[in-house]
């Protein structure tokens, strides 16, 4: 362990000084890279959003007098460019630029390619926006946790969005027959399908799914696909569609009068009415990847608070309003924080990354959207929210009809710890 | 359905069509195979798209269709210099540096775009929505891609008659058929090579100016165009107008039945035909 | 002698590469590793560019056979998840798909050569990108440490395992590969090849059988380009789809170029400069591609023959220098 | 050794060979006379295969070799040079040769030794060149070469496939009128050594009549007169037609 401990400090630039009793605080500020889409189609709707917030809340944190005195020294790096890219910029700030913590990641690829290289190379990731389930789960339940030593999750994944669809769908269509699908034909496609579909079957067994459309992800032109979805005439489409994709499936969905014939269930589409703007149809079930809505106001009076700080912060400095990826940010560059200052206070001094991550297991803290507790299998859980689109006169685009949100606790919608979330669903009664 | 399947086949081979025409002009003319033809297609899908942009809140409606110009006229311009600076050089040079000049061309200009644009999506969906929709027999179809088809339709019957013709049309032909007999005719290669590169990044220019308001300009918006005409080309034949039109149909239909009837093996399939039918007529359906 | 000179350098080279591990920052280690892979993947590549005179535009279609061959065998024979068999292996199945793609290719020359390769590596990668249940789609598939001889690297980090064992296995499969390629080139079948390549008609006409001596080339530069993947995949630790698309075809062509396909270590110089120059571009700057994609111009209009070209004319003009001062006192 | 019975082409209307009879004898030189146009350079490419008769026989040995491919009738012994020279252009002179063995001794298949190693065939290359006075500018590579030198080594090549009929299609076309004598002088000495028969295909008589045996004169596509160089010389019709001196 000790000789595990030296060789992270030296790889992942944290301090030499294992075993002493009192260590210094160094003066020097914190390395932190945030990774995101600041180029292409899931820059605007995402990437920029995120690094925005990671931004505002260095900032502030840093006006605060940063983490234990230590300023927090940002650098903002694109995601764009593909998984492969990606592998090498992440081996690249962890063992050349000797970051402290990488927080990022949208696409699931990139997570599933990156996330393993944390104890690879003996840096601390957190993965701060990416769904996909398979992330942080073992081959075959019951799987031993933590999966990486030094990689984290500091957002739910993708299987409170899909189980939530459904147990949204089954409450207010309780007897559709159809139901299609269209998403991207990679992880975080393939996986949203698969528990959603994993979710149908066991709630209506009697739906039948009559079409799987697998566009690449970076599509342009949906056209065919939205003909092929229409002339299998199903009820409910269920779509994982994010970023760039999303917004022009909707546009070219608009022209072709898809929307006319057919419902869109997006499982991440909370983003989008803002985007689109008022054209967006009305009355589809959109999904918030959680708790996150800047209409939705946290039970509990601290997150409350921090909910009402937070997006009028945002607004005043960015001119929109707080989409999910944008609490997501706040989520992963909070849970270092905390984990660090709770680390700080076990080891007295500043941690070394295996304390950091050793504190991060287990810790919860308040956020915008409520409070957050990361598990023993380093992800977090959230519950989550669903709603129809509605135009109302307040707001240029629709919003979630605050008379028919659903909220569906975190109990309801995450597996337990160690268990795979297809093998919990199938063992639902 | 079946009807609209057809009109979306259609509808991307008319796009298809115009990509590979450009393509096919400049291959066929000139002998180069130019891999920055997507990137040429990407500029004309950010002007336009910043002209929809600048138009929409600006000025009437109706000009909105500037941005087709805008798109072809800045794509020929940058293939205007292009021709002057490095292709010019490359024509007595052998095929290993041609193919990579315009290789290392593509990736020069793809970072020009994203210098001059910023890596942002640009959405220009106003004349799409502009021109709304149309009943085809009981489905809802937008007015914008019969639209597109029927600019497509009017570009290729443009780029026949002049090829077959008009004076110009028929020496850049002289010129695909015998380089060196049309040299001993006399003709200016090198003006009407430019001649024929400025076409034919205008053709892609207009391409990508006519997609952009069905889908957002983005960084490597020509790369997936770039390979789909090229597939065109091959399996059309080199510098055949004909081929260019049967290869973009095929493609726009396998496509659009591909994804209809067997979604998973929609884009395989395509290069097993491309491959095919290289092995069986390497020199393409219609080629020489 | 002046060929002793040459292998004399070649050794001397070598010992120093035994001690890179100890001069290099792991980051640049890793680069360099890269470098080495790929070093092997341009000598293949350019015996078919520089000695066969075939330009193809698809050979990143044997180096995603080889890099998919260790990918594959790790997701479903973990079991036989050990370097002296994964090496074979992904020469074997390299070897298959050149033999195939050869087969096809090697009926046509110039340009439509180039378009076929092209074609037919891009019906590889679509393979690849859409039968994700099988090869991972886009996602590709993970690479963990193999095991060599018995021994597990089990709980050592991938850059230890890169910068001690793994080191010398590819330094020495790179050697085996110049000593391989430096025979083939010389040998009687190496000058058949260039005559090919010079003048295929009298070829023709001084017996050679020209198809199947370019299908023989073909087969020998798939097999080191797929070697040179299998290597690359376990400094990489993940493949994808995109080492079967064209663009990174064109990479291999850019590297070999930037060496210079006309001298035999022209490549090789190639590969690890393309390596350090692509990826600290990418490190440094947004607009990386802008930087390559202007040397890459900037070579073909006035470096034609490569950096191991100039660096050629340079020696020759200095030898004529020190000739004539030889004269002259 | 080789018969050529009654062999047409004809490319349209144009009777590049019309009913075309020969006979060449080991070790004989026989140069073929005649305008340009008169047909030469066709019957010398359906000799060494390029085109297909459209009727008659060409025997090799007594072997019907009319229609085989060019890579057969190498195996058997035909070799020829070409008017348009046919090298290999960025390899050295010695390699050309060398290159020519290997394929010659079925070597090119061996892929590990360098060529150096099989110091025989380099030797023989070595020979062949001393031959033609070229081993000198065995290092050289074709573009530094004359182009007489050019001409010759295209012939040491075709001859370095040991070819028991060369067929030689104008071996001094593009030399300088000043050398075309020195390259025939080392080329037919080189020939007459190893006494191969050959077929000297030239429109220019003074060149060739001092080397050959026997002279052919073609016209239109038929063959109007044969003899010794003399004969020829003399032969009025010959005259009035092919050097065009009416007396």
């Amino acid at each position: 362990m000790g000789a595990t401990a030296v060789s992270v400090g030296a790889l992942g630039g944290g301090t030499k000084a294992i075993g002493q009793a009192k260590r210094p605080i160094p003066a020097t500020p914190i390395k932190i890279a945030a990774v995101s889409f600041l180029t292409g189609a899931a820059a605007a709707p995402f990437g920029i959003p995120g690094d925005n917030t990671f931004k505002m809340c260095t900032d502030v944190i840093n006006k605060e007098g940063g983490i234990l005195g230590r300023k927090i020294e940002l650098a903002s790096k694109d995601e764009a460019g593909g998984v492969d890219a990606q592998v090498k910029l992440a081996r690249k700030l962890i063992l050349e630029d000797k970051v402290d913590v990488d927080l990022g990641y949208i696409s699931s690829a990139s997570c599933l390619a990156v996330l393993p290289l944390a104890d690879e190379s003996g840096g601390l990731i957190v993965a701060y926006d990416c769904g996909t389930h398979e992330l942080m789960e073992g081959p075959k339940s019951p799987f031993e946790v933590p999966k990486f030593k030094l990689g984290f999750k500091s957002s739910a994944h993708l299987g409170i969005d899909n189980i939530g669809l459904a147990l949204f769908i089954k409450k207010y269509y309780p007897n559709i027959k159809k139901v299609a699908g269209i998403n991207q034909d990679y992880a975080w496609g393939r996986d949203s399908w698969l528990i959603f579909e994993t979710a149908m079957k066991k709630l209506m067994p009697n739906v039948q799914v009559v079409k799987t459309l697998w566009p690449p992800l970076g599509n342009t032109d949906f056209t065919a696909h939205i003909s092929a979805l229409m002339g299998a005439e199903p009820d409910i489409v269920h779509s994982s569609l994010w970023g760039g994709d999303a917004v022009t499936f909707t546009k070219q969905a608009l022209g072709m009068g898809f929307f006319k014939k057919i419902r869109m269930a997006y499982s991440r589409g909370e983003p989008y009415p803002q985007e689109v703007g008022k054209d967006y149809p009305e009355e589809q079930i959109i999904c918030c990847a959680g708790t996150h809505y800047f209409l939705f106001t946290p039970p509990d009076k601290a997150s409350a608070t921090l909910q009402k700080w937070f997006v009028a912060e945002y607004r005043k400095r960015y001119g929109k309003y707080p989409s999910y990826p944008c609490y997501h940010a706040y989520q992963a560059l909070y849970a270092y924080k905390n984990a660090v200052e709770k680390a700080a206070k076990a080891a007295g001094g500043w941690p070394t990354i295996d304390e950091i991550a050793k504190a991060m297991t287990g810790l919860t803290f308040p956020s915008p959207s409520g409070p957050i507790t990361i598990r023993e299998d380093h992800s977090a859980i959230e519950d989550v929210l669903v709603g129809f689109s509605k135009m109302t006169p307040k707001y240029p685009f629709p919003i979630l009809d605050p008379k028919r949100m659903e909220i569906f606790p975190a109990a309801q919608v995450n597996a337990p710890v160690g268990m795979r979330t297809v093998d919990w669903i199938n063992s639902w009664k | 359905m079946w009807v609209i399947y057809t009109l979306n086949g259609l509808y991307f081979a008319a796009l298809l069509f115009l990509t590979s025409l450009g393509l096919n002009i400049i291959l066929g003319v000139m002998g180069i195979l130019n891999l920055a033809h997507g990137s040429l297609y990407a500029i004309g899908a950010f002007m336009a798209a910043w002209t929809i942009i600048q138009v929409a809140t600006k000025a009437p409606a109706s000009f909105l269709f500037l941005s087709l110009l805008s798109g072809l006229v800045l794509a020929g311009v940058v293939g205007f210099l292009m021709e002057k600076s490095l292709i010019r050089a490359m024509y007595k040079r052998t095929l290993e540096y041609q193919l990579l000049l315009t290789f290392g061309a593509l990736l020069l200009l793809e970072d020009v775009i994203k210098m001059i644009w910023g890596g942002q999506a640009y959405y220009a969906s106003a004349p799409f929505d502009l021109l709304g929709a149309v009943d085809v027999f009981g489905n809802v179809y937008p007015i914008y891609f019969l639209f597109v088809m029927c600019i497509t339709f009017l570009a290729g019957l443009f780029i026949w008659f002049f090829m077959g013709r008009t004076k110009l049309g028929i020496m850049l032909r002289a010129i695909s058929l015998d380089r060196e007999m049309a040299t001993g005719l006399g003709l200016d290669i090198g003006r009407l090579s430019t001649f024929a590169f400025v076409l034919g990044s205008g053709l892609a220019g207009l391409a990508g100016a006519l997609v952009v308001p069905t889908t957002p300009a983005l960084l490597g918006i020509g790369m997936e165009p770039l390979i789909l005409a090229f597939i065109v080309v091959v399996v059309g034949g080199l510098g055949s107008l004909k081929g260019a039109l049967v290869g973009a149909l095929l493609v726009g239909f396998t496509r659009s039945f591909g994804i209809a009837i067997f979604p998973e093996i929609e884009l395989p399939l395509l290069f097993l035909i491309a491959g095919i039918i290289l092995v069986v007529k390497p020199q393409g359906l219609f080629g020489r | 002698m002046i060929k002793n000179q040459r292998w004399i350098a070649y050794a001397v080279i070598f010992v120093i590469l035994l001690f890179v591990p100890r001069l290099l920052s792991i980051h640049d280690l890793m680069l360099f590793e890269y470098g080495l892979t790929f070093a092997i993947v341009g000598l293949g590549f350019n015996l078919l560019l520089g000695y066969t005179g075939l330009l193809s535009f698809g050979h990143g279609a044997y180096f995603a056979a080889g890099a998919y061959t260790v990918g594959m065998i790790a997701k479903y024979l973990p079991g036989a998840y050990s370097l002296e068999i994964l090496i074979p292996a992904a020469l074997f199945f390299s070897l298959i798909l050149s033999i195939i793609f050869g087969f096809l290719c090697v009926r046509h020359t110039k340009i439509f050569f180039s378009i076929l390769t092209l074609s037919l590596s891009m019906l590889l990668f679509a393979l690849l990108f859409k039968l994700y249940h099988l090869t991972g789609g886009s996602d590709g598939l993970r690479v963990p440490l193999p095991t060599l001889l018995g021994i597990s690297f089990k709980g050592i980090r991938r850059p230890e395992f890169l910068s001690g064992t793994y080191y010398y296995f590819l330094l020495v499969l790179f050697a085996v590969s110049c000593v391989i390629m430096r025979g083939i080139v010389s040998s009687p079948f190496g000058k058949a090849l260039q005559a090919i390549r010079d003048n295929e008609v009298r070829a023709e006409l001084i017996g050679i059988r020209v198809r199947r001596y370019r299908l023989y080339a073909f087969i020998l530069s798939g097999m080191f380009v797929g070697l040179g993947g299998a290597l690359w995949s376990f400094v990489n630790g993940h493949v994808t789809a995109d080492l079967s698309h064209w663009v990174f075809s064109g990479e291999i062509v850019y590297m070999t170029l930037l060496g210079g396909f006309g001298i035999f270590e022209g490549p090789i110089i190639g590969a690890i400069l393309f390596t350090y120059l692509k990826l600290y571009a990418m490190g440094n700057t947004q607009y990386w591609m802008f930087v390559i994609g202007a040397t890459l111009i900037v070579l073909v209009l006035l470096l034609p023959n490569g950096v191991a070209g100039a660096i050629a004319v340079l020696l020759a003009k200095l030898k004529r220098k020190k000739a004539l001062e030889g004269t002259t006192c | 050794m080789l018969t050529v019975d009654n062999l047409k082409k004809h490319f349209g209307f144009v009777r590049a060979v019309d009913n075309v009879n020969l006979e060449i004898r080991e070790g004989e030189i026989v140069s073929i006379i005649g305008t340009n146009g008169a047909g030469k350079t066709t019957l010398v490419n359906l000799i060494s295969g390029y085109l297909k008769p459209d009727s008659g026989r060409i025997l090799f040995f007594d072997k019907d070799i009319t229609y085989a491919s060019p890579y057969v009738r190498i195996k058997l012994g035909v070799g020829r040079s070409f008017q348009l020279i046919q090298l290999f252009g960025n390899s050295t002179v010695l390699d050309n040769v060398r290159t020519a063995l290997f394929s010659k001794y079925g070597m090119i298949r061996r892929g590990l030794l360098p060529a150096d190693r099989y110091s025989s065939v380099t030797e023989e290359a070595i020979k062949i060149l001393d031959n033609f006075n070229m081993s000198d500018k065995k290092e050289l590579t074709p573009t530094g070469l004359s182009e007489g030198d050019l001409k010759i080594l295209d012939i040491a090549i075709a001859f370095a496939l040991k070819s028991k009929l060369l067929l030689l299609d104008e071996p001094t076309s593009g030399v300088a009128t000043s050398d075309k004598f020195k390259v025939m002088d080392s080329i037919v000495s080189a020939i007459r050594k190893e006494g191969v028969s050959t077929l000297i295909i030239e429109h220019d008589m003074d060149i060739v009549s001092g080397y050959s045996d026997r002279v052919i004169v073609m016209h239109e596509g038929k063959i109007m007169a044969e003899g010794k160089p003399d004969e020829i010389m003399e032969n009025k019709e010959v005259k009035a037609v092919v050097f065009g001196i009416v007396s």
